[in-house]
């Protein structure tokens, strides 16, 4: 894809209330560019709901619908079917956090890949609960200090590892599952476009930084989401049809270079960045490992 | 009004055989009610259910204590600790499948070796079908044919000919008994 | 945005668009400012603007200062360095 | 006239009400609906969209997302199931979705209990939906038909929740009179929202809602939850002159020159029209009140019928617990500003299923004759 195949309609109007530099809200407008207007977009509580649709405000130029936080695939099951009564092609698309999507959301999100509904679902993974005050979330990373998991004389910040919801998605079977980074938004989009051509439960995982929540310049936000996946911290791959592929497989940074210029990593020693680049290693062997079989499991 | 009570084990049929009896008695211009004991039973439990027949409309909706027929389907329930089958029954009727003989005091007997009927004309030991044949040959608010006309568009043909079958021998085998 | 309570749509339904009300211009503390004899017209700053402020005519780039917040992904990310954040008047 | 479950009554109702959508979640003593719907669709008897959905929570949510592109659609719980879907409700009611609901009433554990009772649809007196109560499979078949057009009616749009009471309705066969697709047509116009999700115009659905405009879209439900008395009013009229079938908000039961009444909803009032006969033969001047309509709360007409009395029981099968039952709370309060208040007991009565017995009635008619009877009395309840 180039930069000339990306259409100049912007369905997202500008005045929606997003911190400065928010890369979230620039996966949102990027990824409705190739959704194009027939589309319906389902959203659940999060900081992309609340930003673009502060009342008597909307952001969305196409149609919109937000309900609650923990039913996103569920409302789009229904959108889904009410369209098939209609005989309407209309793309039903999920813009949901890593909170409304890993947490709170998982059970009716599992639920709706089993059904193999037709929708794409994007979660836009921002690492916590940043809407309600940046809290702690299953997508939290390893070592971040977050409101919920602060960092202290007796802890490192967040003490568990991320969860790893691609994986969980592809074990539903679903036919196309993919991590983007808004760091590298044509192969997003280009993601985003192939998802729409395949009918079934799609399931995009985009990793989009956020300043405000990781305490970084509202300037940095795409730099930050190159230097994760070139440290590999975190990773683009495909999963079409149960044929797993990497789509960049250029480690070349340490962990550190991207922790350090975050402020929810400040408190790291030497020794948890030691202990985070190790398993890095290790997870990125592995990925490589599923790339060369060309399967996950 | 009639109140009728269905005693059987989970998969032989008792509620089904409320409601037979129920939707019949509709054909014959009754109000009626058919409701199973409402629990969680499972295959091979006690099952009771129930039935109120009545030329006015009904309008009670508690649960049957006294009934004045009851309606043995199984002959394992009699000696069930948990199922006292002729709990509320007054000076009642009530109809047992049982091949060896059985009196209940105070109440009118009729017994009738179901199991056996049920096995020669459906090929299993369902003997719902067969209980509603011997209670019909007691019971005159309930036509023959209504019992089979509900047969028939309850179940498909081939079922519903076996169950037609069931219901007739047991009619004609109980109206040798009843005078 | 002022509301107008006599035309309230049945259950808070709102008609598309309507944040353009909303001026985020003055969010702003710096502001890009774009040098045209560096800019190659790329769009990368087009690209790359979370709020789609990025103008692009006739392949000539120009900012909606209405609605800039002054992020400065843009100076972060254009690869001719022909975007400068200045400071705010 | 055919014999038909509860579930039956309901299912052929939704059918031959041309629903689109149906999401649902099994839990005793619903499933049955749910099944039988399935099964018209899988026998080609139904064209609708079934979504087996993994929740209540998402049987609601979906059910929402279909009624929000303008599609009818249909879901149905009870007990803890209700409870699960709760917070979806109010979300249906402030989007202003016309969405119908069948609730086979079932108590709220613990102890787990599948059996009846009303606190699941009770509880949710302030979510915004409206809440008719069914006396029988006749009822519950007819309200779930005219619950469409009451929701649907553009002064209204307001989710509906149809009761009946699980087990004691839901598995009971009698006599029913289903009304057919043709018939259903003719009373109920097909469902035009204006406002829904379509790419031709792209609303947005679901806003923030600050506190500048939260309290006028409140009102507005609010607003059309009173519309909705009269379109019910209209639409029971409309139901009669089609089937002969009569419906009221309240309905009396031998209440002329009553001095004692009881007031009951759902399937127990049945039983307390035989009670009010047989005392009649003994010459007491006993009547009944059936409430059939619970939201919208049909104060004026409750309080113009019920100040005609001196004494009324109300009967809950349901227990707020430190305040006596749900019903006798809203009774009460219709009738503060009454000159000449009559005295009012409430009994509570039939909680997780127990039998509320003919007996039961004895004793609260007694107890209402006593007059220094408790405010709140448990009745068959073992002490």
């Amino acid at each position: 894809m180039k930069i000339t195949d990306i259409p100049k309609e912007e369905y997202l109007a500008p005045g929606a209330r997003a911190c400065a530099g928010c890369p979230e809200l620039l996966a949102l407008r990027l990824a409705l560019k190739i959704c194009g207007e027939d589309t319906i977009v389902v959203a659940p509580t999060g900081c992309m709901e609340v930003i673009t649709t502060i009342y008597p405000e909307t952001a969305w130029r196409v149609p919109f619908i937000h309900v609650a936080f923990e039913n996103a695939a569920a409302v789009a099951s229904g959108i889904e079917n009410a369209m098939k009564r209609k005989g309407k092609k209309t793309n039903i698309v999920v813009f949901a956090g890593d909170g409304a999507t890993a947490d709170i959301g998982f059970q009716s999100l599992s639920g709706a890949i089993e059904r193999e509904h037709n929708i794409l679902y994007i979660c836009t993974d921002n690492e916590a609960y940043a809407n309600t005050g940046k809290q702690r979330s299953g997508t939290t990373p390893y070592g971040a200090s977050t409101t919920t998991s602060p960092a202290g004389k007796y802890s490192i910040g967040k003490p568990e590892e991320k969860k790893n919801m691609p994986f969980i998605v592809a074990a539903h079977g679903a036919p196309y599952i993919a991590t983007a980074s808004i760091g590298y938004p044509f192969d997003f989009l280009k993601k985003v476009k192939k998802a729409l051509s395949i009918k079934g439960f799609k399931y995009l995982h985009v990793h989009a930084p956020c300043p405000t929540g990781w305490g970084f310049h509202s300037k940095d936000g795409i730099k930050i989401a190159k230097l994760a996946v070139q440290s590999g911290l975190w990773t683009l791959y495909e999963i079409e049809n149960k044929k797993f592929k990497m789509n960049y497989k250029n480690k070349k940074i340490p962990v550190k270079d991207y922790l350090n210029i975050q402020k929810r990593f400040k408190h790291l020693s030497d020794i948890e960045i030691e202990h985070i680049q190790k398993r890095t290693d290790t997870s990125w062997e592995e990925l490589l490992e599923h790339n060369n079989k060309k399967i996950l499991i | 009004m009639d109140e009728i009570r269905l005693h059987g084990r989970g998969g032989q049929g008792a509620v089904t055989a409320a409601e037979i009896l129920a939707i019949a008695s509709l054909k014959e211009g009754k109000f009626c009610q058919a409701f199973p004991f409402f629990g969680p039973e499972k295959r091979g439990a006690p099952v009771t259910s129930y039935v109120r027949i009545s030329d006015s409309e009904i309008k009670t909706r508690t649960q049957i204590y006294n009934p004045n027929y009851v309606m043995v389907l199984d002959p394992t329930v009699i000696n069930d600790p948990t199922v006292d089958v002729v709990q509320g029954l007054d000076d009642g009727t009530i109809i047992v499948n049982t091949k060896e003989p059985i009196e209940f005091e105070g109440q009118n007997t009729y017994t009738i070796d179901a199991t056996k009927l049920a096995i020669e004309t459906l090929g299993v030991p369902i003997t719902n079908t067969v209980m509603i044949g011997a209670f019909l040959a007691i019971y005159d608010n309930i036509s023959l044919d209504s019992v089979i006309s509900i047969i028939s568009e309850r179940f498909p043909k081939k079922l519903a000919d076996k169950n037609i079958l069931a219901v007739k021998r047991a009619y004609d085998e109980m109206k040798k008994v009843v005078v | 945005m002022t509301l107008d309570y006599n035309n309230i749509i049945i259950g808070g339904v709102l008609p598309p668009g309507t944040s353009v009300e909303n001026k985020t211009g003055g969010w702003r503390t710096y502001k890009p400012i774009i040098d045209y004899e560096n800019c190659n017209s790329c769009l990368f700053c087009w690209l790359y603007c979370p709020d789609g402020v990025v103008i692009v005519e006739d392949d000539k780039i120009t900012i909606d200062y209405d609605f800039c917040k002054g992020c400065g992904i843009c100076e972060v990310e254009c690869p001719k360095n022909a975007i400068k954040m200045i400071e705010e008047d | 006239m055919q014999g038909m479950t509860g579930h039956m009554a309901v299912a052929t109702a939704v059918k031959n009400s041309s629903v689109d959508v149906v999401a649902a979640y099994p839990i005793t003593p619903q499933s049955e609906i749910v099944e039988i719907i399935a099964k018209f669709i899988a026998d080609g008897e139904m064209d609708c969209e079934y979504i087996p959905v993994e929740s209540e929570h998402s049987a609601l949510s979906a059910v929402i997302g279909a009624s929000a592109c303008g599609v009818r659609t249909f879901t149905a719980s009870c007990g803890p199931g209700v409870a699960l879907f709760h917070e979806l409700i109010p979300c249906a009611s402030g989007l202003r979705l016309p969405i119908v609901t069948a609730i086979t009433n079932r108590s709220y554990s613990a102890p787990i209990s599948i059996w009846s009772d009303h606190i699941d649809a009770l509880a949710q007196r302030d979510s915004g939906a409206i809440q008719m109560f069914c006396e029988s499979n006749q009822e519950a078949h007819d309200s779930t038909i005219m619950a469409y057009k009451i929701c649907e009616n553009k002064n209204v749009l307001l989710p509906a929740m149809v009761s009946l009471d699980g087990f004691i309705l839901s598995h009971t066969v009698e006599p029913v009179n289903p009304l057919d697709n043709e018939t259903i047509k003719s009373f109920l116009p097909e469902l035009d929202l204006e406002y829904r999700l379509d790419s031709e115009n792209p609303y947005t659905i679901g806003p923030v809602g600050g506190p500048n405009i939260y309290m006028e879209l409140k009102y507005q439900q609010e607003k059309a939850m009173n519309n909705a008395m009269g379109t019910i009013r209209k639409t029971f009229k409309e139901f009669e002159e089609i089937t002969g079938r009569k419906y009221d908000l309240i309905e009396e039961y031998r209440t002329e020159d009553a001095e004692t009444v009881i007031l009951t909803i759902g399937a127990i009032t049945t039983t307390a029209r035989l009670i009010v006969d047989e005392l009649r033969k003994e010459g007491e001047k006993v009547g009944l009140i059936k409430l059939k309509v619970f939201r919208p709360f049909p104060k004026e007409e409750l309080k113009k019928i019920l100040s005609r009395f001196e004494k009324i029981g109300v009967i809950d099968k349901n227990i707020g617990f430190g305040s006596g039952g749900i019903v006798a709370h809203e009774v009460k309060s219709c009738l503060y500003d009454l000159d000449n208040k009559p005295i009012i007991k409430n009994f509570i009565v039939g909680l997780g299923g127990r039998d509320v017995t003919y007996d039961n009635f004895r004793t609260i008619f007694k107890l209402l004759g006593d007059n220094n009877s408790k405010e709140i009395t448990w009745v068959g309840v073992n002490l």
